[in-house]
């Protein structure tokens, strides 16, 4: 925005007009738990292209269906200039996604949702293919060499963490699940170690969240285990416990660029009429982070936004 | 009345100058629900005052719709508390019903409408089962509900998977009778600038139909009885039993309501949802004036207590404040409408 | 003289390791007021609990006209006929006097058998009335009242929906000289409609004012059942008291000089004197211990 | 005659809309007997929760060693020496009797103040066998025992707790004559130990066998506070009864033919008739309406 | 009580042959946590049979840490039942006791212990503070804590995101003081093939001190007498305020302990951790045999309750049963226990 033109008179007169009155504001939707660190670097992401492009951002989250629904339709009453959706649970969110589009309110989605954003009439799509990670994460484990896996869910009942480990189990058949309760560490710390204690063939545990990783870690050691760990989502201190050798490996579908592409893509909408993706979903994942790549990571783990 | 007033009785007790008069406006404040009322006032005018979109008028379905979706439960689970006891799986028995409908329907290629008179009889029957069990065993509801709803739990989820191979029904919005159900229990009706959604409109014929049954009908009487003193009422010839079950029913057929409201709103249901709701329906009751040891309490208040939760789940994001802080304003306004109600209540009493 | 309505053949009834009724035998007839009289804990309520059908009887046998039942319910019972005024009274302390006035019995009217309101509170207001008793606001919760209050109510439905026999467990303990005189009276009027009355008492004066049949238990058992004809009241109050009576008492305890005043003191834990006890006083005493 | 040790000036207070008691002045001195009397909802119970801190009252001075004070809790007036039997009786049914009886004033023993169980159960038992009462198995719940049982822990523990001043209120109303007698030499006794004691019940007779002071309630106010020299049992009878007695009840009911039996008969609801109703029962029925 | 037996009315008891002798057996069977230990034998029993590594020793310290995790907690939470209140707090106030420890040290750059003193002053704050909202404003303490509940919900995410920007605390194990901290709340001791963490020895010894205080101790007959009627307990002088405002506090306190292991045995702490909790620390006092109505119970059967729910949780995954119906399996056990429970207790009332 250095040609001139239209832009920069925009780019100059926008903080003088209102000491930096927003330019549009944009609802940020999710299916997050309260205190979710994966949800924490996506909302990082939209809050660093909030901060960018001057926009008010309105995050809220919710893990219900029908109450995200219903966020949804809050933001239409709120008159908002755009809206950026994770359509986890798709049908659930359809009529009222529907709904804005048909009042003239753009929506991309992110993270969840990739076979149905294009039939709802969203304009963009910004995550991965939780099936397609599974598969991947699956693909990893047999060319590891790995015998037997156990994929931990957080939360029973969830479909984006079903179809990762269905993605495993699909390309890794000796893949078992187990549930534990996400909001309660020390019990799942138990679970897992009672799994392990059942069946000594496991050798790899497969978390669905970081710091499910973490306690899996010290689940194996108490179950005096052989199994290594490895993990979808990174934070701070499982790249350093990649880093350590503790976890094998992680599955980064780098949120924070989903956040950040998302409310950015709406803000490239409104002033420029740009679509990110031409049409297609832009995938920021799956890519592995192991010790060969940590050290690139490392420092933006260390800030917070990785 | 009128005729007692020359009566001798009534006539001595006009002289019992210990007795000051109370009026109609003061009895009037001595309904339990009426606390809560002026505790929904005042959340209401709260919000008015700092969230802008919760004046256009336009919004008051977005706001009704998210009370009804607790309401509808909240009705049933205040009679329920009313008669004494708990329903912890009233959340999941809501998928439940929605689950199975789907599932029935789906699975064996019936006509939507088999699924969700089948799926009736299914939540009646859970709601009987929680009943015939509370007897049987002689165990608190609380513990009783709390077996069936990991029950039901468990149940939701292997089910839908076994049937499935998903977590979550599938689509059953091209089957035959899906759209003449959706219309009965998911379309909205327009009125003038605002659209309500039909939920809204089962939840206030539900709480005439439960407040006049509560307050009118015999089994009212036998529902403050057995819920004030189970004891007390099997020796005057209640019959508590029937009694309890039926209201365990009544949770049941709610819950149903509810989960076709999930199922044709949505098209499909996950299994994995409704945990946690359980507590939401009995808060709405409990702000509503329900005492959680039975024997009083309104299901009106029950009502408004769910539009209080409602008002203030969306005020919160109407008037933009810190989703972070979301809870913590929420438990804030919880505690202000029933501390406004146990306040005009106490007020009332010692008129 | 009738077929007794009840008749209760060597019935026995334990609460856990106590065995608070055993082989008691009993007749009710109606158009008579069978007087059951005892100490404190000797069984009166058990046994009543068993004809109002909130206990089952754990052995023996009860007819109701000439024929074994067991009432699973007390509301078995109440559809026989038999209403009964618990020791506990039984109200439903948040509900309002009227509501616990019908509880069971509610009025309906209409097609839709909407409950007659204005009805209930009326007859519940005259029925209080008729006894003495004019509560004002009839939608006050039962529990806000006196204990003699209270008393009335349950008194007054049971005299009001008693159809055959009517039972009441110590009616007169919370009450006043004339409110006991007005239950007194009803009991009377009760037995001259027709009706078996069933009256549980620790006043042998009020039992032998009203009785027409006693049955003295002790220690759960019966022993005494006789008529009036074969009973004075001194009798009565020798066998119920084990030979000691108010006057008696009075006698005593002029030793004591009611007019006395003491020197004040402040008295450490435990150290009021303990009075002789007759022998009577301990052979007899609850429990029978 | 002794200072008072408590004193009430003018005292009133409101349940509500219900003006319960209005005006009220009252002395109660160490070492006499205060007997307090009333109808059904004259407002006794209220009176004696204000004396032992349960309730606070509305209006008014109440003065204890002539100071003026006010009881923030029971727990207070217990401290001064104030023990209560409450119409109630104040038990937590699901306790044992040993820890109902000693609730709030347990016993410690050894340096690190355990309780003393063995020591309290032995004297929980010792003060109720004074009582003629005997409980085998003191762990029980109170919640299992009879009405006259619950009735005689309640007043074990405030003669054995009271120091200073014994409240009763209607503590012989589930008892039988010989333990209603037991209670009433317990009174003789603790007054002879210098106590205040309080005593609050609807027989005339036991009042006067006991009282040295009467004081009559009606509707909420004092209508009558008289020594023992001014008033003979035949006045305070009458005083209490408005004019009506045990003896003229049963010429009332000599009309009534006691040992009549009536034909049988099935009586639909509220055929029982009322019984006649003299003035005196209507004008001072509870609550006075 | 043997001088007793040759006192006359003692004597004269013996007498009454209406009272069948009950002998010591009888008498222990009539304690209230009598029915969920037979219930945990049973579970015990039943996953011995089916489950293989449920066998082994060496994994006993596994099942006792899961258990330890609940017992901690129910062991307070029992008390407050029998005092007639609930916690909902109890679960989040785990976090935010864990949080505030981490925070506090981190933030302002002090030694841990500083940060775990004044997270005890916090959670000890937090239950005071409960329990003074409870006297207040005389709302229910299901209410009040439902409040607490949400609002420390909020604020456990609103202050950690403004403090360290994140969800989650940064991790403090470099700190001063960190090491000997963990050593005292995240340690393990190992005993021959067994390896007890240090949870399981507070675990124990909260149990004892809790039992001692509840049956040999004045606060304990305060605590009963409490719940079973507060206006009896108020009546008759025991200080009926003080006693539930100190349980409300010894919930606190326990919160703090588990809430430090929490922190020294993964480091960090989530913020959203917690929720949810509360119900399984009061399912277990329910199991062990507490009423939910307070004034009757048992604080070994609410530890025996967090047994069988650690056994229960812990066996499914060691049979290796199908984990969908992880839950339905969850539900049938704790039924199962519970009515054992009832069965056993109903039986030995019956002697
Ligand atoms: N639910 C119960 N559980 C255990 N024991 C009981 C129960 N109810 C009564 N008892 C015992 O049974 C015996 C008889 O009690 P009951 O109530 O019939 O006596 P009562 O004659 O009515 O005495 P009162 O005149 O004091 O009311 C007593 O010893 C009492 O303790
Ligand atoms: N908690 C309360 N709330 C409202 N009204 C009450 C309450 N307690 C008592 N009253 C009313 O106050 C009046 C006096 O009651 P109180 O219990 O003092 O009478 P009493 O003289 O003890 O009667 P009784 O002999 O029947 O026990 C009654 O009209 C009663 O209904
Ligand atoms: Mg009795
Ligand atoms: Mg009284």
């Amino acid at each position: 925005s250095s040609s001139g033109g239209k832009q920069t008179t925009e780019a100059a007169s926008a903080p003088a007009s209102a000491a930096g009155t927003p330019t549009m504001t944009v609802a940020f939707i999710t299916h997050a738990a309260p205190g979710d660190t994966f949800w924490d670097l996506v909302r990082k992401g939209a809050e660093a292209a909030a901060a960018k492009g001057n926009i008010k951002l309105e995050y809220q989250a919710d893990p219900d269906g029908a109450n995200q629904a219903n966020l949804v339709q809050t933001a239409i009453d709120k008159k908002v200039d755009g809206i950026a959706v994770t359509l986890a649970k798709p049908d659930a969110m359809k009529a009222n996604v529907e709904k804005a589009l048909k009042g003239g309110v753009p929506v991309v989605a992110l993270n969840g949702g990739i076979d149905q954003w294009k039939s709802m009439g969203v304009l963009e799509y910004f995550g991965q293919d939780e099936k397609i990670a599974g598969e991947a994460a699956g693909a990893r484990l047999k060319q590891d060499g790995a015998k037997k896996a156990l994929c931990v869910i957080q939360e029973q009942g969830h479909v984006g963490l079903e179809a990762r480990c269905d993605g495993t189990k699909a390309s890794f058949p000796d893949t078992e699940k187990i549930y534990v309760t996400g909001t309660d560490m020390p019990s799942v710390q138990a679970a897992i170690t009672s799994k392990l204690q059942q069946d000594s063939s496991i050798d790899r545990v497969l978390t669905l969240g970081a710091p499910f990783a973490l306690t899996a870690v010290k689940s194996v050691k108490d179950a005096s285990s052989s199994a290594k760990v490895v993990t979808f989502d990174t934070n701070k201190e499982l790249v350093t416990a990649i880093k350590n050798g503790q976890v094998e490996w992680a599955v980064d579908q780098q949120p924070f660029l989903q956040g950040y592409l998302a409310v950015d893509s709406l803000w490239l909408y409104k002033t420029n009429g740009n679509v990110i993706g031409g049409g297609q979903a832009t995938l920021t994942g799956p890519a592995f982070i192991d010790k060969t790549n940590v050290a690139a990571v490392e420092q933006f783990a260390a800030s917070g936004t990785r | 009345m009128t005729a007692a007033v020359t009566e001798p009785g009534r006539a001595e007790a006009a002289l019992d100058d210990r007795v000051a008069t109370r009026s109609l406006a003061v009895r009037m404040l001595r309904r339990p629900e009426i606390g809560s009322l002026v505790g929904a006032i005042v959340i209401f005018a709260l919000f008015m005052l700092v969230a802008v979109p919760f004046r256009n008028v336009a919004n008051i379905g977005t706001i009704l719709y998210g009370a009804s979706a607790i309401g509808i439960m909240a009705v049933p689970v205040a009679l329920l508390m009313i008669g004494g006891e708990f329903d912890l799986s009233a959340g999941v028995a809501v998928t439940t019903a929605g689950l199975s409908a789907s599932l029935l329907a789906w699975n064996f290629g019936l006509n939507v409408w088999v699924g969700v008179i089948l799926a009736l009889a299914l939540a009646l029957g859970v709601g009987a089962f929680n009943g015939w069990l509370l007897f049987k065993t002689g165990l608190p509801s609380f513990l009783v509900t709390l077996g069936t709803f990991f029950v039901l739990q468990g149940v939701n989820l292997g089910v839908t998977r076994l049937l499935t191979g998903n977590v979550a029904t599938a689509d059953i919005s091209d089957m035959d009778g899906f759209t003449s159900a959706q219309a009965v229990f998911g379309s909205e009706i327009a009125l003038g600038p605002v659209t309500l959604k039909v939920t809204v409109l089962y939840w206030v014929v539900l709480t005439v139909v439960a407040a006049h049954v509560l307050l009118r009908r015999q089994v009212g009487n036998w529902i403050f009885a057995v819920g004030g003193d189970a004891a007390a009422a099997r020796a005057i010839g209640v019959p508590v039993r029937a009694t309890k079950i039926g209201l365990f029913m009544a949770v049941g057929f709610c819950a149903w309501l509810s989960g076709m409201h999930l199922l044709f709103q949505f098209n499909t249901v996950q299994s994995g949802e409704g945990v946690g709701k359980e507590f939401i329906f009995i808060i709405a009751a409990v702000i509503g004036g329900c005492l959680l040891t039975g024997g009083y309490g309104s299901v009106v208040g029950a009502s408004i207590g769910a539009l209080i939760f409602g008002m203030t789940q969306l005020g919160i994001n109407y008037a933009g404040w810190n989703p972070d802080w979301f809870k913590a304003f929420l438990g804030v306004m919880l505690l202000l409408a029933t501390i406004v109600n146990v306040y005009v209540k106490r007020k009332a009493d010692l008129r | 003289m009738s077929a007794p309505i009840l008749e209760l053949d060597d019935v026995g009834k334990s609460y856990g390791n106590v065995h608070a009724l055993r082989g008691c035998s009993l007749r009710v007839r109606q158009g008579e007021v069978t007087c059951v009289l005892g100490d404190n804990g000797a069984g009166k309520s058990t046994l009543i609990k068993i004809i109002s059908g909130l206990h089952d009887h754990s052995e023996g046998v009860m007819k109701v006209d000439g024929e074994a039942t067991r009432f699973g319910s007390p509301r078995e019972a109440q559809t026989g006929g038999i209403a009964t005024v618990y020791q506990d009274l039984a109200l439903a302390p948040l509900m309002s006097v009227w509501r616990n006035f019908f509880l069971g019995n509610e009025i309906r009217t209409g097609l839709l058998r909407v409950l007659d309101i204005e009805r209930m509170k009326q007859i519940c207001h005259d029925e209080l009335a008729k006894m003495g008793v004019v509560i004002p606001d009839l939608d006050r919760p039962v529990g806000g009242l006196s204990g003699g209050q209270r008393q009335c109510i349950a008194i007054a439905r049971a005299i009001y929906f008693g159809a055959r026999v009517i039972i009441l467990d110590e009616p007169t303990a919370a009450l006043g000289v004339k409110q006991s005189g007005v239950v007194l009276k009803y009991i009377v009027k009760a037995r001259d409609a027709g009706l078996g009355v069933i009256f549980i008492t620790h006043n042998p004066h009020h039992a032998y004012l009203v009785g027409n049949h006693f049955v003295i238990l002790k220690l759960g058992r019966v022993v005494l059942d006789a008529h009036r004809d074969e009973l004075t009241l001194q009798q009565l109050t020798a066998e119920m008291a084990g030979g000691q009576e108010l006057e008696e008492l009075s006698h005593e305890l002029r030793g004591a000089e009611p007019g006395k005043v003491a020197a004040p003191a402040a008295v450490p834990h435990g150290q009021v004197q303990a009075p002789e006890l007759g022998p009577g006083d301990r052979a007899t005493d609850p429990e029978g211990r």
